[in-house]
């Protein structure tokens, strides 16, 4: 039962992902990006990281493809069609090499065998067990996965409070560099007519 | 040692992150008061007044840096000398020769006080050449990104732990994405960035996917974790391991465009000459020697059971990909400056050329016996090009100043009006071909001689003589489009309008640069042996004591009783000749040739033949 | 694996093999789909729309819908069986399916808000670890079937409108979710039932400064988002035809409809689970909690006091948004924006602090003491006054003397420095 | 007991959906159909459109947007550091209020800079 | 009885959708719809850590949770790089009117 929910899940994932991909329309595409991001939300679930997912929901179908459609809206046409796409003859190395990518990863999950005692990948069927209780073996992760939240406060507090604060420049940095980047000082709603474009004359060395 | 909030936080952990956490404050206070000041003063000014608050910055930086490494190799040396300062506790604290901090996410030792000084040093270069000219409105926002961009690099080269490598790497490759693309009146500074951004982010993607299959294999993300694994398997290299290959070329993938290595190069030349100068000087050296470190790191380190089994070149492993690489790299970048006639473009593609001859240099730190020296090797060539490169784009700067391009041409005659700084900038030419008394020469001479010193196997030593002798033919061909610069400044006529004469800004960085290159050879074994005490930490896993995190509990674990390792006072020593030399005071060419002249008996044998490993699990 | 499953192991593969899905779970489950999601919430929502007419004509001395029913208290069904019988347009153009999914996806977004309420001891749906989080993402689901509404209409009043609105839903989310955070602080968990157990033992959590700023930004950020005035820029009649669902006619906009009332039936949950101390009718007393014993008949009374509680602070809140909706008027549109970012989230993020205060000197202790309630509120209380005080001064200061940064010189007049360098 | 909750919210969605979608269909089933050109036009000033549809739109809805990702992603730090807050001491009051003050200073950067104004 | 998930599906499952972002990376040539499909791959990458995080072992060293904050970093950095990437194609579409990768070719190779 829950193998068949996790293939009704990746499929219609995949098929999301497959669309972003393929269709023309950036808004649609990017509706099925949002699609491809509850999908892998779901997943997660299914991975007893319930945390995890409400926050994969939170940001990224909540923020992150609000601010997709808001570019797509900026730079295209409001119904925001995409006719250019690369030319037939990049389409097929493209369909190649991510087809060759992924029977490569798909031989290395299938071949890996485990490093030491572990087991192989395609090995592990149950998932490792979790206790019942608080003290047996298998209770971090049970705590883990109870509380999620919790747990990962007091790591990113303690363990990775240097990545943590990072994270908070970083978000700093982005912010501030977008704001620079994208802000113009005479910012009047514009009218549809070509901005100024500076005469920067293209120069025409080649390696 | 008395139990300080719960788990693994030390708060004097906090002591060894110092200048990145000055640095980060400094950037918003640049930020914050270029603003303020929009109102209230003319631009000029105003531009002047930033720059000089974001530089006395990068001097307090510079100032935190030296005491939170001079400190602890003080408490190291004479644990005594520092009882009336510090209780006994701490000094025991600070006398851990390699601290792993925060649960062992970032390192703390030697390798990061003196990376952290050369990257602080670079700074401020950088940060002095951007006042040359203006060449953005968003000068505070650029100010604040260069000193974020470093906070990223100096925690991605201490960096012990993915979780904390992949996030510094992306935050000093977002800061660069955005200060490429600041310069706003100029459109190709905005294509640079956007590129800079979707090949950057491309290869995230691809280094992040890597992780997750490192992580997969092993169950941990900490560096010694990953290391201690794959050396407790039977099965040593890749044969037969899919998996591994898979996450070896994803995470080579990552790097390599991190670096610009072939296949990944691309976006290289474009970025250099759309970025202003400055940001390209710091794209080209910064983020490159933090790249290459947290390479050495993960590669050197973790990977290393991974290298190959056989002490065999081409036997599974990654040395042999890496070999190819470099092989490619070193080929290609030459290749392809010698048609440049932009300054800005050549140097992008001897970067990638300089890239490659840094892969040779980890490939051969795969196959070493003493990693330390190859390692040492590494990181020699790093300093000494980083600087060389610095002085190179400040040429840029010129240029760009007084010609808005930065064709090589305008360079005509140049030594007829400056002939200090044309001198100086033959000699970083001639020491980016590495010519011998410069330091770019002992740079690859350490480079190439490690590379042949592993004569454990006929076929490997075959290979790497192979790979070193394309690296001979290849500083060969570097030296036609390097000449190229000195031809136009010696033997040419100046035609047009003359360039104007280099203030700090400019010729500071040069003659700086030309002393570092200078002095460096002058005096190679005291940098190496700087950078041989340097890499012995970083390639060396420190024991984490699994601490159980958790609210309730007792004291955390104590540290672990450090084994000896003798710093003599002579590195102390020094170390602090590191930081004077590199931050010399404005206008002062000689301090490092003089100083490192005086140290030059300093023997390398201070560093331990062997690496000290801890390779018992705790 | 058959030993994992054995109910004395004490080792299981999975969560979902710790429970049993047995036949209670699922009565309880389908008579929370049937009764409450598919019956009770609906029905609540529907007497709200007859409530609101019925209010507003009394604030605008009418007398209402009176026609249908005694009082009016048909009118709900007429209007639905109206609505199912208009004609449903889709305009010429327009993207048939994006059109389809909009309304669909507002209405789940506020279904599954709410799902993890906790309307009295053992009375909520489902209790999730994470439940404010998973609250917090169901709800910022709607901005997007907001705007896929706009766009899918192709019509550009439609899409301004949208625009508008995700601007404005997306700008007060902020303060929103801020908000929430000194509650999970108190509570120490992300759980709804836990929270609520927290303010049972300290009181309800808007009896204490931090608590009633975050109450304050949480109730005006809730009008916001729920696109009601004075906050009902993206359907300015007067200015964009009817804003993002211009195009919907029939049933369609019915969806709308009852999703925007469904929404502030949910947030009215929301705000009284979390700030209002849920159905405990008093704040510093346990009242019926401590009557619950071990016997189901004490455990029904209990619940029985709790839920009545409940739902009368939401009646409460429904009717205050009312009585705004009546009384203020709309906002500008750059007055709406400012706010949110000018006030509401600096505050929002300030009181986190403050939050962290009041559990260091009230919670911290474990036990609720009057001299540690007294001391936090001595404590923060001149810190919530002067943060507000601080706020409102600068905006006001601000607006007064023009907003920073417009005296700063443009790009083009500035090259007079080029060259210009340090000496 | 995570996965099962789960699936109650799974099926209070799929609900949902049907709840939306079921009187759509009765629609379907009872009200009348009459199309028409006038009727399927867009709602607009009354006369045709012609061509594609086409505003061109601000700057500033990406700025709010990019303060409104920023600060979400804020808030997903937020709230694991608020969930373990109890048992973990002050220091982790300071570190986020470092964090903080990082994110402050960049709604301060934007107010300052002019670009939170709308019009 | 019910069965579990084997953990290679879910690694098929990132597998796929990586290889599916890179196809897209390659052959979109809209900047905007570049960005979507590095959306996927980071995704993957997701997918892939918490997969090992709950199905791997477990080592006191590595904390328990370590793959979970991965992921929650790729989160805040994927979210920023959109941002960040948003800007620059904005930057980038005032000067050319267009948002083709390949429009932009005023840098020779």
């Amino acid at each position: 039962m829950i193998r068949v929910l996790f293939l009704v899940i990746a499929v219609t994932g995949l098929a999301s992902a497959l669309a972003t991909v393929l269709i023309k329309n950036l808004v649609r595409a990017a509706l099925a990006l949002a699609g491809f991001f509850f999908a892998v939300a779901c997943l997660f679930v299914l991975l007893e990281a319930e945390f995890l997912a409400a926050l994969q929901v939170l940001i990224y179908v909540g923020a992150v493809s609000i601010l997709l459609m808001f570019g797509i809206m900026l730079t295209r046409g409001v119904q925001g069609t995409d006719p250019a796409s690369r030319p037939s003859a990049w389409r097929l190395p493209g369909v190649v090499i991510g087809l060759a990518v992924f029977a490569l990863l798909g031989y290395a999950i299938f071949q890996e065998t485990g490093l030491g005692t572990q087991r192989a990948w395609g090995a592990i069927d149950p998932r490792p067990a979790i206790a019942r209780g608080t003290v047996e073996p298998g209770a971090p992760r049970r705590r883990a996965i109870n509380d999620m939240g919790k747990v990962v406060g007091v790591e990113l507090m303690t363990r990775y409070v240097v990545a943590f604060e990072l994270a908070g420049l970083l978000l700093t940095a982005a912010l501030v560099g977008a704001v620079a980047v994208a802000h113009r000082e005479d910012d009047e709603p514009s009218r549809g007519e070509p901005s100024r474009i500076p005469s920067d004359p293209p120069i025409t060395t080649s390696p | 040692m008395p139990p300080i909030g719960p788990g693994s936080l030390d708060y004097r952990d906090f002591f060894f992150v110092a200048p990145e956490m000055v640095l980060a404050v400094w950037g918003l206070v640049v930020l914050l008061l270029d603003l303020g000041l929009a109102k209230r003063q003319p631009a000029p000014a105003r531009r002047l007044l930033v720059g000089r608050v974001a530089l006395a910055g990068v001097g307090l930086t510079l100032a935190v840096t030296l005491a939170s490494s001079l400190i602890p190799l003080m408490a190291r040396a004479n644990p005594e000398d520092l009882s009336t300062w510090f209780s006994r506790s701490t000094i025991d604290y600070l006398f851990d020769d390699d601290p792993s901090l925060f649960g062992g996410t970032i390192a703390g030792g030697f390798d990061v006080g003196v990376f952290n000084l050369v990257y602080v040093t670079l700074l401020g270069l950088v940060v002095w050449m951007s006042l040359a000219w203006k060449f953005t409105e968003e000068w505070g926002e650029y100010l604040a990104l260069l000193l974020w961009a470093t906070v990223g690099m100096m925690l991605l080269s201490a960096a012990e732990e993915l979780v904390t490598l992949f996030i510094s790497l992306e935050m000093m490759t977002i800061c660069l994405y955005l200060a490429t693309a600041l310069d706003k009146s100029r459109t190709r500074s905005a294509e640079g960035g956007l590129k800079y951004f979707i090949y950057g982010s491309v290869s995230s993607a691809l280094f992040l996917f890597g992780l997750s299959y490192l992580y997969g294999l092993t169950g941990s993300t900490h560096l010694s974790t990953i290391r201690r694994l794959l050396e407790s398997t039977r099965v040593v290299g890749l044969a037969a391991n899919a998996a591994g290959i898979t996450a070896i070329l994803l995470v080579l993938a990552g790097f390599g465009f991190k670096i610009a290595a072939v296949p990944f190069h691309q976006w290289a030349p474009d970025v250099y000459e759309g970025a202003p100068a400055p940001v390209a000087a710091w794209v080209a050296t910064g983020s490159k020697i933090a790249t290459v470190i947290a390479f050495m790191k993960v590669f050197g380190n973790a990977l290393k059971p991974w290298a190959s089994p056989s002490d065999h070149i081409l036997g599974p492993g990654w040395i042999g990909l890496l070999a190819i690489v470099a092989a490619i790299t070193m080929t290609y970048g030459n290749v392809a400056a010698l048609g440049q006639r932009n300054l800005k473009r050549m140097l992008a593609y001897s970067s990638i050329a300089h890239g490659g001859y840094l892969l040779v240099g980890v490939a051969a730190l795969g196959l070493a016996t003493d990693v330390t020296r190859a390692a040492a090797a590494v990181l020699f060539y790093l300093v000494v090009y980083a600087f060389a490169n610095v002085g190179a784009f400040a040429v840029a700067v010129w240029l760009v100043r007084d010609k808005q391009s930065d064709d090589i041409d305008d360079l005509n005659g140049l030594v007829r009006r400056h002939p200090v700084l044309a001198i100086s900038i033959l000699l970083l030419m001639l020491s980016l071909i590495g010519i011998p008394p410069l330091g770019g020469f002992f740079g690859k001479l350490y480079l190439f001689m490690q590379a042949l010193d592993e004569r454990k196997n006929a076929f490997g030593s075959i290979s790497l003589i192979a790979l070193v002798g394309l690296g001979f033919l290849n500083s060969v061909v570097s030296a036609f489009y390097y000449l190229r610069v000195a031809r136009a400044m010696f033997l040419r006529q100046p035609a047009g309008e003359p360039i104007a004469a280099a203030d700090t800004p400019i010729g500071l960085p040069i003659l700086l640069a030309a002393a570092v290159v200078v002095g460096s050879g002058l005096s190679p074994d005291s940098l190496m042996s700087v950078m041989q005490s340097a890499a012995t930490p970083m390639l060396t896993t420190p024991i984490i004591v699994p601490k159980v995190i958790g609210p309730a509990q007792g004291p955390p674990a104590p540290k672990k009783p450090v084994p000896k390792f003798e710093y003599s006072k002579d590195q102390v020593k020094k170390m602090g000749q590191m930081a004077t030399g590199g931050a010399g005071p404005p206008g002062g060419g000689g301090p490092p040739a003089t100083k490192g002249a005086t140290t030059k008996k300093a023997a390398t044998k201070d560093a331990p033949a062997t690496p000290r490993k801890s390779q018992n699990p705790p | 694996m058959i030993e994992l499953l054995d109910p004395t192991s004490p080792l299981v593969w999975a969560q979902s093999q710790a429970v049993d899905l047995g036949w209670g779970l699922a009565l309880r489950w389908g008579l929370w789909l049937v009764v409450g999601f598919l019956g009770l919430f609906p029905g609540i929502v529907a007497y709200m729309v007859w409530l609101e007419r019925k209010a507003a004509a009394r604030f605008q001395d009418r007398i209402g819908p009176n026609r249908v029913g005694p009082l009016g208290l048909l009118q709900p069904i007429a209007d639905a069986i109206k609505l199912l019988t208009k004609e449903n347009l889709v305009p010429a153009g327009a993207d048939g399916l994006v059109h389809l999914a909009a309304p669909v996806l507002v209405i789940v977004s506020a279904f599954l808000m709410l799902a993890v309420i906790p309307f009295a001891v053992g009375m909520a749906p489902v209790d999730l670890p994470s439940g404010l989080l998973y609250l917090m993402a169901a709800s910022s689901l709607s901005p997007l079937g907001v705007f896929l509404a706009g766009w899918s209409s192709r019509n550009k009043y439609s899409l301004l409108g949208a625009m508008r609105a995700v601007a404005q839903l997306v700008s007060y989310e902020i303060p929103q979710v801020l908000a929430v955070i000194p509650i999970v602080l108190w509570g120490g968990s992300l759980s709804l039932v836990a929270i609520f157990d927290k303010q049972v033992e300290f009181g309800w959590f808007i009896a204490s400064p931090p608590g009633l700023l975050a109450f304050l930004i949480m109730l005006i950020a809730s009008i916001a988002e729920l696109n009601r005035t004075p906050f009902d820029i993206p359907e300015a009649e007067s200015e964009i035809i009817a804003g993002y669902h211009t195009e919907y006619s029939g049933m369609r906009f019915g969806l709308f409809f009852l999703a925007e009332y469904l929404s502030v039936f949910a947030v009215g949950c929301l705000v009284t689970a979390l700030y209002l101390g849920g159905g405990m009718p008093l704040p510093l007393v346990r009242f019926p909690m401590n009557l619950l014993g071990d016997s189901l008949p004490r455990l029904i009374l209990v619940d029985m006091v709790l839920l009545a509680v409940f739902m009368f602070k939401v009646l409460l809140f429904i009717l205050f948004m009312f009585w705004v909706r009546v009384t203020l008027l709309r906002l500008r549109v750059d007055r709406l924006m400012n706010f949110a970012w000018k006030y509401l989230t600096p505050l929002a993020i300030v009181n986190i602090l403050f939050a962290g205060i009041w559990y260091e000197c009230v919670i911290r202790a474990g036990v609720l003491t009057l001299g540690g309630w007294l001391w936090g509120w001595v404590v923060t209380g001149p810190l919530v006054v002067f943060a507000v005080w601080l706020v409102v001064w600068i905006n006001r200061r601000l607006l007064l003397g023009g907003p920073a940064g417009v005296g700063r010189p443009s790009l083009g007049g500035t090259r007079v420095d080029a060259g210009a360098a340090p000496g | 007991m995570i996965i099962n909750n789960y699936i109650f919210i799974g099926l209070l969605l799929l609900a949902a959906i049907g709840f939306a979608l079921a009187p759509l269909l009765v629609v379907r089933l009872i009200a009348p159909r009459k199309r028409s050109l006038s009727k399927s036009e867009p709602y607009e000033c009354g006369v045709l459109t012609v061509g594609e549809t086409w505003i061109r739109f601000r700057i500033q809805y990406y700025i709010y947007a990019l303060m409104f990702v920023v600060f979400d992603i804020e808030a997903l730090f937020l709230f694991p550091w608020a969930a373990a807050y109890a048992g973990l001491g002050l220091f982790a009051l300071v570190e986020m209020v470092v964090f903080l003050v990082f994110l402050f200073l960049g709604l301060v950067y934007a107010w300052a800079k002019g670009v939170l104004r709308w019009a | 009885m019910e069965s579990d998930i084997p953990l290679s599906w879910f690694l098929l499952f990132a597998a796929a959708s990586f290889a599916i972002g890179l196809i897209g990376v390659l052959t979109r040539k809209n900047a905007i719809a570049v960005l979507m499909a590095i959306e996927i791959m980071l995704n993957a990458a997701n997918v892939n850590l918490v997969a090992f995080w709950r199905y791997g072992p477990e080592l006191p060293e590595a904390g328990p949770v370590a793959g979970i904050v991965l992921a929650i970093m790729v989160i805040t950095v994927a979210a920023a790089e959109v941002a960040v990437g948003i800007g620059l194609i904005l930057l980038c579409y005032r000067r050319w009117r267009a948002a083709d990768v390949d429009r932009y070719d005023s840098l020779a190779g």
